[in-house]
């Protein structure tokens, strides 16, 4: 089999999705003939025409809302945000209307909203966020966030058939630059389920989307220059957390760093901190400590990106202090 | 696109309304009087402090819901607003439906999660009776309706949706987006304007600088309609022809239908704002109910005793729900815990919260701490 | 001096602010002649003027936006959302315009967002909604959640004078409910400072807003029935956090309680224990609990509402088990 | 309200333009040289990859920008989109700010902050040059701009306000809050809809249904116009004409540009998706420099050697700016830092992070632990 990059998997979800079944249909902006932003629905409009790869007007709220109703009505859309900045014009119409639909209403909201998030891509302020905490904090959503292009193809699977309406943000960092070999089949990764992305005994990193990967090459080097065998969490689902493996990984190695590329004040390192001093007190041989973006809308230099987010040597730092408390 | 205003022009040829049977336009009259008397009774429970939240009244506007809502069949489905228990009515809520709402029983359609008239049924073609559960955030239920209407476009189903904004409504950025995106996609969606002049204390002059809601018609390319909100038949004719429209693939419509807020925005609204003898105007010279009843009287030929027949038959229906409603009883706690995802069904009651019994208890047990309980919240008595 | 509410103290906040300031004038849906849905407003327009009390059209976006134009130029405008609820609308353009506006172009946003939050008052999931996590999150935005009506004006009063962004949250719970007497003179609240609203040795509950009286509660009935001395931060201000007052409480104490009313996860509950952890670690003689909401949209029953709700007994019952820790 | 369409009307009976000077004709043609020879220089560049995220241009678009803005004086405010580089060198922005800008230098207009020409100069009238700092999210600033014109009308300032918008910005909700709210406040502001013909790869039929965006003005209760946007002095006779209106009381104007974007939404779009053909002939028939030139030499009696020295004076601005551009620094990743707030006015560096010198180890030798430093950033060398 050979190797896919992480926006192939999730095109590839995309097209065996709307094979197998004829209610899924997408809509966005730019997404038919052009296809999206970043190509991710390229293709897609050829195979399955017009009328389920719909090119709408700039509409966030519109395209969103519009979703909703179509899912009440037993289709599954997937919406693309162009880029997922532009999830906050559509905040009202998710966090009211779509995540309480099924409470209040009892009404069925089954959608995808998906769109290319995060930064390290020189995109300035309104081009590299991730605005997870806002909607992980809104009971009725679920949060996907992967890492890799094996769990991207996998979850985006998981997420069109799951019957509420999944977030699922796509790091652009990492279109591009990961690759995977898909499994054979009917390849999908149930949502809520987290991952050992590196096995470890002496600090454990909690983390997700790109910043898995600077937790690896962290990793790496602390195996290599400290001895030090550290583990690395990949959570791929927001929300619901994944409980049981955040108990299981403190349990194992008694030393956490929470490390995500959001912002830092209201991040889900916060959540993530409050549930372990909940769960795993008498565990913990060290302070949960957090490495995170500084508290600052992501500027566009490169010198200035790189100072803001998190970095592989930040991981490194913080693990060695961990390792030392 | 010509905007076609009903009122202004000359009648048309022939209008829908001629179709109606003799039973229909008494089922309009029947429709109006079950509206009105069933919010005089919330009014009664409201002063008993019966019903837990406001009260919003439609007075006034009885025709403009109950009118455009005759236009749908069945199959359609049709997004109210808090002025529209007419059209839910029309559209099959019944009386002991809105009057457990309003009193938040345990059995309301929506169990006592939300308020009032916000609750639907909405599904398959045939399945439900297809109004949708509204909320609150104005402007919204345009977007949704645009995909519910889709959705029918797409698989070819001969449905029709009908959503309803206020003149305040108007002003949010969902209404732009939502009828803009109907609009190009050509959904067979109308939306009614309904111009009952406030939002609230706002008047329409302080909500936009047109003329008039139709207006807006041309800048997103659809054929815009008016009619006179207060007179049951015009109101029906009107969206009958638009619903028609929609339904034979001519896509999204607008209707804006004038029509006068008598009663406050809601029963505590004191309407300090309104200016001297407006309402009363209204009350006087353009009752929807007393303008259709001379029409069936006179022209129409009705007898009076047919009209009391229907007064006294809503009357008995109102009591019967009122009696079942009052009867009920309110929800379960633990019932607050059950469906906000599809997977977990029910989320688990917090290690706190005391009186959640077996479940708390089990936790307390539970190695594993301080955090949530993971037990099953059905299990267990009180503690 | 008279008492006055909390609502009557966010009134004269006002008055004080518009007579002193011919800059500061407020903009919402019904504030003028109405007075506005809660009365904050009434009389300012007979005072002012229509021009300095602005009825607006239904339109949130439209609103904040036009306070920030407004404010750019050397305006202070106070928005009034008629429900805090809808807020969420003007989430795209407060979170990306307004709270940026200083660091990426420089320009001044001085502007009051205010509007009633909070449940305990049947209001059902669209007019009990506490959305301070979502905007504690922002860089570049300040939040204030005042208990008392002391703090309701002098909070008020300092939000106004803020050179930034102030999004001030009004409990309707406590708006007529709660009352104090104003101290004399020009009197401002600081933002950024807690506020120790009892002392005590054995167990902190960090709390704001309505629930600051639960803790206020749950103490006198600990302190009778046990004999526990428990210390009440109100932290009156949500971002930026007060971290000073929060170490001082813990190293007194060594136990803490988080407590709020909107929904745990992802709640600011979450920030604060990952701050106490960082910060405090060795001076924790138990876990940092929380008592919140349940992560549910709130429901309009008052049997459902209360057991969504966080209420007295269940903070007297995280004190106990605190306090055996 | 009427919507007066100047292409489409006969020519009115003293056009503003017939009052503008010589100078002032030639000074139309060095701006939009100067933009033209600006995008070219950053194409250039942008090839040299020194320019670090997209690139985007206004080709053909030069006049719609251009003529526009001349519209305005310097105490009024203008709000600029991605495709107004023109209008923005008339508002006083600089060749050398526009390029530091794009290439993130340490000295550009945002201190490397903010990409490509989201950077502004607003305040007080006389002391600033009277352009907002645009965001991404379209419409936003329709809102933002009605708020800075409202302050206008409340300070009883002689200024009007400018705002552009495209076709595909329309349908944001953001703009018809704004558009709606202005109108209603009866705000000195221009909305400029620059009808391209494309959002990105979105043709304006799939934006809207409406024939036209000048259409949209009756619906807001507002004064509507039209003008070839290709025809700089056709450009400032109708912007000139609705800001002599707002200027006069008259409130929110609606002006639409008919233009046509040649290239790619930015400069990696391959434009795939337009027809055969297209680009071509509106670079062959209508580039709005060709037409310029024909009419200067032509019926407005300029001398070819005339717009030469024009062309060499831009070519030696541009050459100059880039210059000094490239000399210029990339920004201290410290000052990151400053400015989020106005108080605090800087945060402090996160403790893992090297480099920060002694914010880092005094914070290290702090008691009060892992959080996040408290020391000033500014303090101490490298680690
Ligand atoms: C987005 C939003 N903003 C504010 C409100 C508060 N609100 C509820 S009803 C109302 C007035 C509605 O007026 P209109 O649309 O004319 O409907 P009517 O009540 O006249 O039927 C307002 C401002 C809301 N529900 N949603
Ligand atoms: C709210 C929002 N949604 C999506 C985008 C992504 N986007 C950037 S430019 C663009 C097309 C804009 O088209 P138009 O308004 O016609 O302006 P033009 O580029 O033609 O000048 C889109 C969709 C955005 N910036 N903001
Ligand atoms: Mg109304
Ligand atoms: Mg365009």
């Amino acid at each position: 089999m050979a190797e896919i990059t992480y926006l192939e998997a999730i095109r590839e979800a995309l097209f065996e999705e709307m094979a197998r079944d004829e209610n899924v249909f997408c809509l966005g902006e730019d997404i038919g003939a052009f296809g999206g932003a970043f190509k991710v629905t390229e293709g897609l409009m050829a195979r399955f025409g017009e009328s389920r790869v719909i090119d709408t007007p700039i509409s966030e709220i519109g395209i969103v809302g519009a979703a909703a109703g179509a899912a009440h009505m037993g289709m599954r859309p997937v919406v693309e945000m162009q880029f997922i900045d532009f999830i906050a014009n559509a905040y009202d119409i998710l966090t009211n209307y779509v995540a309480t639909a099924r409470y209040r209403a009892f009404l069925p909201c089954p959608m995808v909203v998906r769109g290319p998030s995060g930064g390290y891509v020189r995109g300035g302020p309104f081009h590299s966020q991730n605005p997870e905490a806002g909607f992980v904090h809104t009971p009725g959503l679920k949060v996907v966030y992967p890492s890799t292009a094996e769990d991207a193809k996998g979850l985006m699977k998981a997420a069109i058939r799951d019957e509420d309406c999944v977030l699922f943000f796509e790091h652009k960092y990492l279109y591009r630059r990961v690759k995977g070999v898909m499994p054979a089949g009917d390849h999908v990764v149930p949502i809520g389920k987290a991952r050992v992305a590196r096995e470890g005994t002496d600090v454990s990193v909690i983390t997700y989307a790109a910043t898995v990967h600077k937790a690896l090459e962290a990793a790496e080097q602390l195996q290599a220059e400290d001895g030090l065998s550290v583990e690395v969490i990949d959570l791929r689902t927001l929300a619901p957390l994944d409980d049981e493996a955040i108990v299981a990984t403190v349990r194992k190695t008694n030393r956490v760093l929470v490390l995500h590329e959001d912002t830092r004040t209201g991040g889900i390192a916060g959540e993530i901190t409050a549930r372990i001093s909940e769960s795993c007190f008498e565990w913990l041989d060290a302070p949960v400590l957090r490495v995170t973006a500084h508290d600052i809308p992501l500027p566009y230099a490169p010198q200035l990106e790189d100072f803001v987010l998190p970095q592989t040597p930040d991981v490194v730092r913080a693990i060695r202090r961990l390792a030392a408390y | 696109m010509a905007t076609r205003t009903a009122r202004k022009g000359g009648e048309p040829a022939a209008r829908p309304s001629d179709r109606l049977t003799r039973e229909q336009k008494l089922e309009l009259y029947y429709w109006m009087r079950l509206t009105r008397t069933l919010e005089e009774r919330l009014v009664a429970l409201y002063r008993q402090t019966k019903v837990v939240g406001g009260l919003f009244r439609s007075l006034g506007q009885e025709a403009d819901a109950v009118g455009s809502c005759f236009a749908l069949e069945r199959r359609d489905v049709m997004s109210p607003l808090i002025r529209n228990l007419g059209a839910m009515l029309v559209k099959g809520a019944t009386p002991v439906e809105v009057l457990k709402q309003y009193m938040a029983k345990g059995d309301s359609p929506t169990r006592g999660r939300e308020l009032n008239i916000h609750f639907g049924d909405v599904g398959a073609a045939g399945a439900t009776r297809g109004f949708l559960g509204q909320i609150s955030p104005l402007g919204d239920m345009v977007p949704v309706m645009t995909g519910v209407t889709l959705s029918f476009r797409m698989r070819g189903e001969d449905r029709v949706g009908l959503v309803y904004v206020g003149d305040g409504a108007t002003s949010t950025g969902a209404f732009h987006e939502g009828i803009n995106f109907a609009a190009v996609q050509r959904c067979p969606l109308v939306v009614v304007v309904e111009n009952n002049g406030y939002a609230y204390s706002t008047p329409t002059h302080k909500q936009t600088l047109a003329k008039q809601f139709v207006d807006k018609a041309v800048g997103y390319g659809i054929p815009g309609y008016q009619a006179d909100g207060n007179d049951v038949l015009a109101v029906y004719d009107v969206t009958r022809t638009a619903v028609d429209a929609a339904r034979a693939g001519g896509g999204t419509q607008l209707v804006e239908l004038m029509t006068y807020r008598r009663k406050g925005h809601a029963e505590h609204d004191n309407q300090s704002y309104v200016p001297d003898g407006e309402i009363e105007r209204w009350a006087a010279e353009n009752d929807p109910i007393d303008r259709y009843v001379a029409r069936l009287t006179g022209e129409l030929g009705f007898a009076a005793a047919e009209l009391a027949a229907v007064d006294e038959r809503v009357r008995r229906e109102v009591d019967a729900a009122t009696d079942e409603a009052e009867a009920s009883g309110f929800p379960e706690p633990l019932d607050a815990l059950l469906g906000v995802y599809a997977d977990p069904p029910a989320e688990r009651p917090l290690w706190f919260r005391e009186g959640t019994g077996g479940a708390v208890a089990a936790s307390e047990r539970a190695a594993d701490g301080w955090g949530v309980y993971r037990a099953d919240p059905k299990a267990g008595g009180d503690a």
